[in-house]
């Protein structure tokens, strides 16, 4: 990978890191109300992922979507604007943390049902298949929502019509309190590709460059119609699960051990090693990037409220799509 | 003009839809080759192709979410639920997505989506394949319900979803599809208002869907024995509401049954009366009635069956009743 | 005597159900170790051990149904969902196996199931996770609903809840679980009925849940600012639903207001009209008026949800609305 | 297998096929109302799993129960009653063909919703395993029910906490009018198992003899905690979905080919050449079989129906348990 396309990923990760951070900050004060679910310790994911990705390419986010809707290319100030309620925020503070789309840049929403985004991107890469394009769905979700349902249901939907989606399991260990090792009896969630006659990889999500091009792969195979692919990234969330998390169902030391394979940490270090940077232009990155994401953050908190009488709008668009009705005249002895 | 019954106008709504825009597709289970286990969406697959009728595996989240997926981006797909129980198994994709996402977003997402389905009893189905849900889904803001009581309106109203930029619930009865009325060939649009199926002075029955023929064969009977006249206000849907036909009706003649086959307790019913008592309560002359079915589950033996449907009889006689407390009252 | 939170008393209850029959197990997700997503579970694993004290996969419709299936053969499930949003990932099981298969089967099958699960908005959470959707369940006859709307109603109906031998969804409002009352520490149940929770002669309000507490709070300022009384009526039960005391209730003020949560659109509220001005038309000096939610999701900004919810100052207004029309129809 | 064994089997198999041939006698004048799902063609699999099964051991069922029901040790007067509507069925006449329970046999009922009743058999696996008994649950579903979401669900719950219970998936090429093919991009649904960690088996569905043996072998599996099993029955639908459909799915040449392969004719050539059975020695068989079949259609026809009172009792227990509460004292210091 040459130093400009690593330097993205890596400007790509620490903008996550820094986003989270400040959403840490301002849950503390209570801003955000409710539960924040930090994307820390697993930038590498979305943003190696995402760097694949057009504005006609979407992807479908889960309750810890910031990471996602980052790396697809969200407005930061939008989004502080959304996590605090203001008007000015995606969803004009009708959504919160867990419900930010941004249709603009291909993102078709964060969801806060566990699971329940992964049947809307077979839906949409059903729509492109349609349409005859060329572009791809990417559903993102964790190792807890693939005990659900609706992931057994997609998957098989998408197979049998090789639809061009790419099924990005978060492996981090936990759904909520619950170690995957509890929630399930097999060594990687990639195996249930099989169930539907695709591919499924493993790959290690807190290293970007196994992640960029192990989705390069994915994006080639799902466009030239060979059916979907499931994307095992193995992954640690580092923080709690919401900001306020106990984590009595962990120690200390495990995630200690973990934060040694922080993926933005293996970056800098090979960013030092093998592209020559040093330390302190790192530290000027991360300190850059850190400004602009306080800038956003406090212009957010400038934004107005919503106005009350927002309330109840927004529920259904008032106009009917411009279609002319045209007969169809059946042939003779059909029906 | 012809007659065509409402599964026939029903697939000449698709057909239209389908020839007028490249947009509008369906899936559902067996809705292809097999013509739909409604058969409605016969000849569709000849017509139009496997890309545009699919059959999908007995998976209703996947059905109805990826409706919900194809929508957002632009895509007017119309899925088919064989039978409205199955709301059961595809019910997040309806209550948590479908119907939440436009406000949740703010309004920068549209979900021209239409999910048809069917309603009812009086087959023999049995408790999971008769269900009438609407009061459910018509609780839950950001969906639309619409059901109509025959071939005309079906056909027209079926045309006005499908252009809808919001997500509809479409809901046949299965005890309707058979029936037969005069339909244009046309294409034609009907707007969600309530329709009076029949003019009358002394009391009004508001109801919807196979129940609206049932109302008017009490209205019928009423008429020529008793000279009772009974206007019938036909509701078509649940979500938008428009009242106002059904509030003018109630101020004219003073007083109101509803007649609905979904059973009684926490019914649309119950929403109806609100808003009636609520708006007319001075022209008010007697307590509004409901006829509907009992709270258990639909019963499968034909004499339980019967018993548990709602009809001319017990229509009859909730009117009769509802016209004495009126004269009491007066 | 001592007073502890709704959290604890339900913590309380599922203890002394526990150490009293060994059939009652419970399952959920993150409710063994981390002590439920809602907090009432803590210590069960300590105190009865994992076999009895299950979390389970993210799965809800294996929960519920494996609830359903383990109540079949005599266990008595108490499953947890940890936001009743989530009916909608296992609403199958809740519709058409829980709540039909005793009816279906003839009356040969019995399923002691309890679903314990929160509901309510105004902490920030989102259209996802705040809804009120008791009236999607009370309109599926076969399963009980109880809600209880303070600490000591939650101990008493969640034992009774236990040892009864149907389905019962058991609704908790988020809201309440900080909230204290006085709680004797041993074992007693209290009935599916109605409770009034003050005394009035001016205007009955009918509520549940959480607006128990919004309902009080208006009546006192009422009293205070008005000399106004009124008798708020705390329905507890949404099935059985016992509608004895609310229409003595009401025959006693000769006006109501309804006040619930959830969205007003198909709610319970619906219900209680149609069945309070069946049985009180004559005495009833007003419309009955409804104070419920728009008809919209859960906006997630503070002021809009603040501005969602039913409160002290809405109730207020329909109060005096209601005595208005009282008085001009007197 | 000893003759005995095997007769018993075949017996069973028989009794199945004559009482479908009669329920489609009965669905000819309508006698049954609504749709009537026979399991013409996939007798072997009902017979030779609940051969394994005593009253302590539980089925969940499916639209297509009648073998299942019959295999459990079913009443047929009690059968056809229900089918008729009549006060005497299983159900009082409130169920129906695709709500036949039957407790006292261990069946935990038949169920018109695909793939409903796989959480439930988990649910009974889960009370055995509490309760510490050697017994165990089949669920039967089809390859339709395989792509529900509850399916999925069920088999992980199941595997993590070793349930003894058995899914048996009658693989019989069809979910209605779809072929397998079209619905999975699979071999073999025995495969799905993987995703869960548990041992998946394909079983030949129309050769008595290898059902018995491998159900024998997954029981033990199953009772010595080593966790569920997953059989994939391959079977054939020989009749249509239900009585009355047209089959427009599938050519006359398919269903024929599949005739040849009938589970019965097979058990009876084995009969024959192994057991030194007559021609004549099975005719005679299946005569008193059809005679005792409808024997039972023709007093479950003389049956009355239902009360019409009876139309809204049984809905609710009105009786409460009785428990006697007793207070717990709680640990000092905790909570
Ligand atoms: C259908 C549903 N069930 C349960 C929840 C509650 N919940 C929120 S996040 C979460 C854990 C999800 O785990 P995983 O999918 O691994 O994602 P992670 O949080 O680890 O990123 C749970 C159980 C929910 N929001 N939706
Ligand atoms: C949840 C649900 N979806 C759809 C149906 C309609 N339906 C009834 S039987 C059937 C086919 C089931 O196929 P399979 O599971 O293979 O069983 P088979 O009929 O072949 O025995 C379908 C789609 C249903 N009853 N329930
Ligand atoms: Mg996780
Ligand atoms: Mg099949």
């Amino acid at each position: 990978m040459n130093k400009e396309k690593l330097l993205d990923l890596y400007r790509m990760m620490v903008q996550i890191r820094e986003f989270e951070n400040e959403c840490i900050e301002l849950a503390k004060s209570n801003a955000t109300r409710a539960a924040v679910h930090t994307y820390i310790g697993e930038e590498a994911i979305a943003a190696g992922v995402c760097a694949h990705m057009s504005n006609q390419d979407y992807i479908t986010s889960t309750h810890r979507g910031h990471g996602h809707c980052i790396a697809k290319g969200a407005d930061l100030e939008k989004m502080f604007a959304e996590l605090l309620g203001r008007e000015g925020g995606y969803c004009k503070g009708k959504g919160g943390s867990m419900h930010i789309a941004d249709l603009a840049t291909g993102n078709l929403g964060a969801n806060g049902i566990v699971g329940g985004g992964i049947p809307l991107a077979v839906g949409a890469a059903l729509g492109i298949q349609l349409d005859n394009k060329k572009n791809f769905v990417v559903s993102f979700f964790g190792d807890g929502a693939a005990n659900e349902g609706s992931f057994h249901e997609a998957l098989n939907m998408a197979s049998i019509w090789s639809l061009p989606v790419i099924f990005v399991c978060e492996n981090n260990e936990y759904g909520i309190s619950t170690h995957v090792s509890k929630s399930t009896n097999i060594q990687n969630i990639a195996i249930r590709a099989m169930s539907y006659g695709i591919k499924g990889v493993v790959v290690d999500g807190n290293n970007i460059l196994e992640v960029y091009e192990e989705t390069r792969k994915a994006v080639d195979d799902v466009v030239s119609g060979q059916g979907p692919v499931l994307l095992e990234m193995k992954t640690y969330r580092m923080s709690g699960h919401y900001f306020g998390d106990n984590q009595n169902y962990r120690t200390k030391d495990e995630v200690n051990q973990w934060k040694e394979k922080d993926p933005i940490l293996r970056c800098e270090q090979i960013l030092q090693k093998e592209y020559d940077l040093t330390e302190e232009d790192l530290l000027t990155i991360r300190k850059n990037i850190r400004t602009e994401v306080l800038a956003a953050s406090e212009k957010a908190k400038l934004q107005p409220e919503p106005m009350i009488e927002d309330l109840t709008g927004d529920l259904f668009d008032q106009k009917f799509a411009d279609i002319e009705w045209k007969s169809f005249v059946k042939a003779q002895g059909k029906g | 003009m012809r007659k065509i019954s409402m599964r026939e106008a029903v697939n000449e709504a698709l057909h239209i839809a389908f020839n007028s825009d490249s947009n509008v597709f369906t899936m559902g289970e067996d809705i292809a080759v097999y013509g739909g286990q409604l058969r409605c969406s016969y000849d569709l697959l000849d017509n139009f192709g496997p890309e545009r009728v699919r059959d999908t595996p007995i998976s209703e989240m996947a059905i109805v979410g990826a409706g919900v997926g194809a929508s957002m981006i632009g895509k007017r797909p119309v899925v088919e639920l064989s039978y409205i129980d199955f709301i059961g198994t595809s019910f997040d994709q309806i209550l948590n997505q479908a119907a939440k996402m436009r406000y949740m977003y703010g309004g920068h997402v549209n979900m021209p989506l239409v999910i048809r389905t069917q309603c009812g009893a009086g087959l023999g189905n049995g408790a999971q394949h008769s269900q009438s849900l609407e009061a459910i889904l018509a609780h839950i803001p950001g969906i639309r319900v619409v059901m109509p009581s025959n071939a005309y309106d079906a056909k027209g109203l079926l045309l006005h979803a499908i252009r809808d930029n919001n997500p509809v619930v479409f809901i046949e009865h299965k005890a309707l599809y058979k029936v037969k009325c005069e339909v244009p060939e046309e294409p034609y649009e009907i707007e969600y208002t309530p329709d009076v199926k029949r003019t009358g002075k002394d009391l009004t029955i508001v109801t919807y869907s196979a129940m609206v023929n049932r109302s008017l064969e009490a209205a019928e009977l009423l008429q020529k024995e008793h000279g009772i006249e009974v206007e019938v206000v036909d509701v078509r849907a649940l979500e938008p509401l428009d009242m106002e036909p059904i509030i003018r009706s109630v101020k004219k003649t003073n007083c109101a049954v509803i007649v609905h086959e979904a059973c009684e307790k926490g019914g649309f019913g119950g929403e109806l009366i609100a808003q009636i008592q609520q708006h007319t309560f001075k022209s008010l002359k007697a307590p509004i009635l409901r006829v509907a079915a009992p709270n258990v589950p639909v019963p499968f033996a034909v004499n339980l069956e019967m018993s548990y449907l709602p009809d001319k009889t017990k229509i009859t006689k909730a009117v009769m009743t509802c016209l004495e407390n009126k004269k009491a009252n007066a």
